[in-house]
């Protein structure tokens, strides 16, 4: 299914969660903060929030700044 | 003894905030974070880069048992994506503390005022404790108070310009005016303009290039520590009043007598 | 590190010196002292009172193991008046250091350059270790380090005003032109006064009205202690260029996806 | 020759904007309005007193054919109220010029940035040509320029306390970035505060204690007058360069020859 | 109406008192005076160039029947060399008017104080009417006015550096304690400076590099005119106080009724 | 009739107008502007606007301001 | 014979030192300084510099000053 | 015999008066002023000063300055 993660388009296999999109991805869970669809998932439900065709995904984490 | 600044939880030793961005590297960061006596530091919040597997990231750099993170929303152009940026913060590092900025243009990143309240008010509701970055305006200001904001943070000149206190007089008018803690955010150079911030009886202030971009970012981060207590142990010593004319420091009698002109 | 200040045969690590005058009492001066990290204070001569058996005096408040004493020769208007107060000064207290102050005017207490420098020179050959107090003069500096002074000391606004450096620019050509130690000598008013002087690049700053005036004149010695580390950290560090336009703390990129406006 | 100042259909020879309160007396006003030179003045809006039927007002000492009048609402704290302020001044007066004032503080008499650009959208709407004051924020003042206003009057320093411009830098700011005329508005106290704004390069400057509450306002009407025209010629005819050293005026060669020491 | 400026036989009704240096051409120097409106400018003394048969000199675009002259002493290092450039000046010229400049250092320009006041003694003996160039001591302008010059010139800025007052304070002091005119002398680089030193109550302000160095001189000179004829109008006006917080220039009673909150 | 102007309570006459009010209050009609509920009343029509019971008027006039 | 000390006239015995002085107004040498005539007195010479008629005898201590 | 003019060597015929120079020189007298030897000739006397071995002389002009 496709999907946006960060603005780019990536095609996700049905199924996918948050969870498994950070593994195929290579990032720890506990160095990113996750949105679907601008709405905040908790990092407690990475393993079970179901991704969908056409969410717009964000992952972000901590930079230097002032 | 001077009491420690209250800001939500946090009770702050250390009036002094500092950034963690332009460092010539993160090891130099650490050094001048340690030299600065800070208590508080902040971090800005962006999208991971997928391609880049780098391993050590900012907070590798930062001891927080000894650092209270403040996320920024710097960046942000409205209130609904600073909203959303803040609570992605807040998932991200586990704290309610945001400093928050909804900036109004690229070139002088000036504020949005209409935004900034709009946004605050949202914050607050949602449980944040909320430190907006804002122009020196009284009266934006207590509009900010009243939409439950922590403390204010005003411009003492745009971010980056290291232009000191543009504006001292309004800085003392919001300082007057607040019923909570007001915060010098931006402008500050060189260790005179934080002393003079605090002289004017701020609570604290926060820099980030002025330190970041010194010729040597740890000599000037100690310079800025020593500052800021000066500058607020001058406050609380309260100073001399100005007097237009000389005022002898030697006793004006009791002079041998003057030689005799030839 | 910084280097120690060399004055004749001192060699001070604080670069702030501090006066005996105007103090609420002895008892608060040497606590004043203590917390302004001094190694240098200043002292008047004048003549003994005969009536007046007071016990304690000045020095018996002044640990001369702690503190090198510099007298001065506050409220002489000529050169004879000046080498003569200086002889008996040495004579009295062992040292050949003297603050060499000749008043061209009781109002304002700017010195009088012409006999100012004619005083030196005497001062000079006759052994002394000259540290004349003058007006903010590139030229009178010239002239006094040529008659070889030790230091020379611009005023940076009259004696006792509190108004700050009112001429920071001339303070900035004296310095750069001078190859003896420049001492900023009265007007500092409060912190920020003395981390400004020291920003200049100046050696050190003498002061006593904004400690003595303070209403807690501990706690401002303290701080004017550390303003003067700050600024001379600050000096040392190399502040940031002044920009006239912002420039962002964080990433200008990475921002998350706008909102779409409805 | 510098070109007229285009506000609406008015066409402004003087850049000169001055008010009509506190004058000793009306006939004072009017003499100073004539030694002025200006060409627009400002006046209130205030319910009628019914139980005075003292004769002449104030409209029988303005001259409207030598005089456009800009009518302000000066006192209100929302849009809603400026709004029919402005409507009523309209009405009364037949100009569709206003001089938009919100206030967000009696004390400091600081304009509500989101109030005064609320009603600034709604008086372009109703057909006005809107001047607002407004808080020295090139934020608020662009989005007053979306808004449709005709100019925007940042405020020098508050209301009647004739401090100068407190931040020249932010005017500059707001003059650099605004495509609609720029009129320094309130803060002006004497002559050269008026002659700093225009060498910024703002557009005109409006003020009224300065020149009603001076010793003798007809002169310092005078003064303005040739203030304003003063910074506006040198903003003109740009200025030197500034220099940190000295540059002779008169040849450095074909001196005498020195005389010889002795 | 002001009166005119009394400096020896002179009566000077402009308070402005230009150069001859540093213009484009001799051409738009006549127009920058003409354009001033002064009625006193100053020339320097050189040797001729033996081998130069250049046809107009400086004195062929000086109508002397307008503008008295005033030779100076630039470039002069002792007292000896500037008393006999002005006894050539006077021989010259015709004028027993002097502009004494004893330069200390020729990278600075300011004024050796020693041996201007020497020179000042011996061509007040000679007959002269000196106006000294001084650093801006108000003793050096006491010691000056005691050997019986006619007027006193501090410096306002280094010459040619355009920095404007750099020392207001400094400036109302010796125009406070003096007994005969203050002229403001180098410094002045655009308009607004020209006003705050006549704000400050002296009687005329000198200059050369603010107006000649200026993209467009003449009307530079137009704007020095204003500024000075503002900033003494100013000055005799007297200013309003200062107020540290704002005063409505609007009745704060009888406003519409507010809208009702929703 | 009870009306408020400026204000202050005012009764008026049954048919009373804003020029009537203004005449009977001795105001010149070119030196006013009126509001009446919160809505300019053009001067023009000063003579067939009626006022009713409750109505809140405003009569303001131009002072000396900055 | 008579001198002057500090400014104020003072009559000294016959034979009088800068030492016998300081003792009679009860003055430890080693908290003042000496001149005589506008030239300073050695302390080490207290004892034996003979004071004469007519000298003017300055005493100084060191006071708070600036 | 030898002279100095503005600083540079000059040979002058026996007899040299300052308006002869002058004259030399095509300048003149009333553009310029004379100092010899440090003192100001008065242009009255420019005909009969006579310039002698060894004289330096100044002749000066005004320019444009500040």
């Amino acid at each position: 299914m496709k999907t946006t993660v960060n603005g780019e388009e990536r095609a996700l296999a049905e199924g996918a969660t948050v969870a498994s999109l950070l593994r195929e991805s290579g990032l720890a869970s506990e160095v990113v903060a996750i949105a679907v669809n601008r709405s905040v998932v908790p990092r407690a439900t990475f393993e079970e929030r179901a991704l969908a065709e056409g969410d717009a995904i964000e992952i972000i984490r901590a930079v230097a700044g002032g | 003894m001077d009491s420690p600044l209250k800001i939500g939880a946090l009770e702050l030793r250390s009036r002094l905030i500092v950034g963690t961005g332009k460092y010539p590297s993160l090891e130099v960061m650490q050094r001048a974070h340690a030299a600065s006596g800070t208590q508080l530091v902040t971090v800005a919040i962006r999208r991971i880069n997928l391609d880049d597997r780098s391993g050590k990231t900012l907070l590798d750099y930062l001891d927080r048992t000894q650092y209270a993170v403040l996320p920024n929303t710097a960046g942000c152009t409205t209130a609904k994506d600073a909203v959303l940026t803040a609570q992605l913060a807040r998932e991200l590092l586990g704290t309610n503390l945001i400093k928050l900025e909804v900036i109004g243009d690229a070139q002088t990143l000036y504020p949005d005022t209409t935004e900034t309240i709009a946004a605050a008010s949202e914050l607050v509701r949602d449980g944040f404790i909320v430190l907006p970055y804002i122009v020196d305006d009284p009266i934006a200001c207590a509009r900010l108070e009243d939409a439950g904001c922590a403390a204010v943070m005003p411009l003492g000149a745009p971010i980056g310009s290291g232009l000191g206190l543009c504006n001292p007089y309004s800085i003392a008018i919001i300082k007057e005016r607040a019923n909570v803690p007001v915060i010098v955010d931006a402008g500050v150079g060189t260790a005179s303009d934080a002393a003079i911030a605090m002289e004017l009886g701020v609570d604290a202030v926060l820099m980030n290039t002025g330190i970041a971009l010194a010729r040597d970012p740890v000599l000037m981060a100690d310079a800025m520590r020593k500052a800021v207590e000066a500058g607020r142990a001058a406050y609380l010593a309260g100073r001399m009043q100005k007097r237009p004319y000389a005022s002898a420091s030697s006793p004006t009698t009791g002079l041998i007598a003057p030689a005799v002109r030839a």
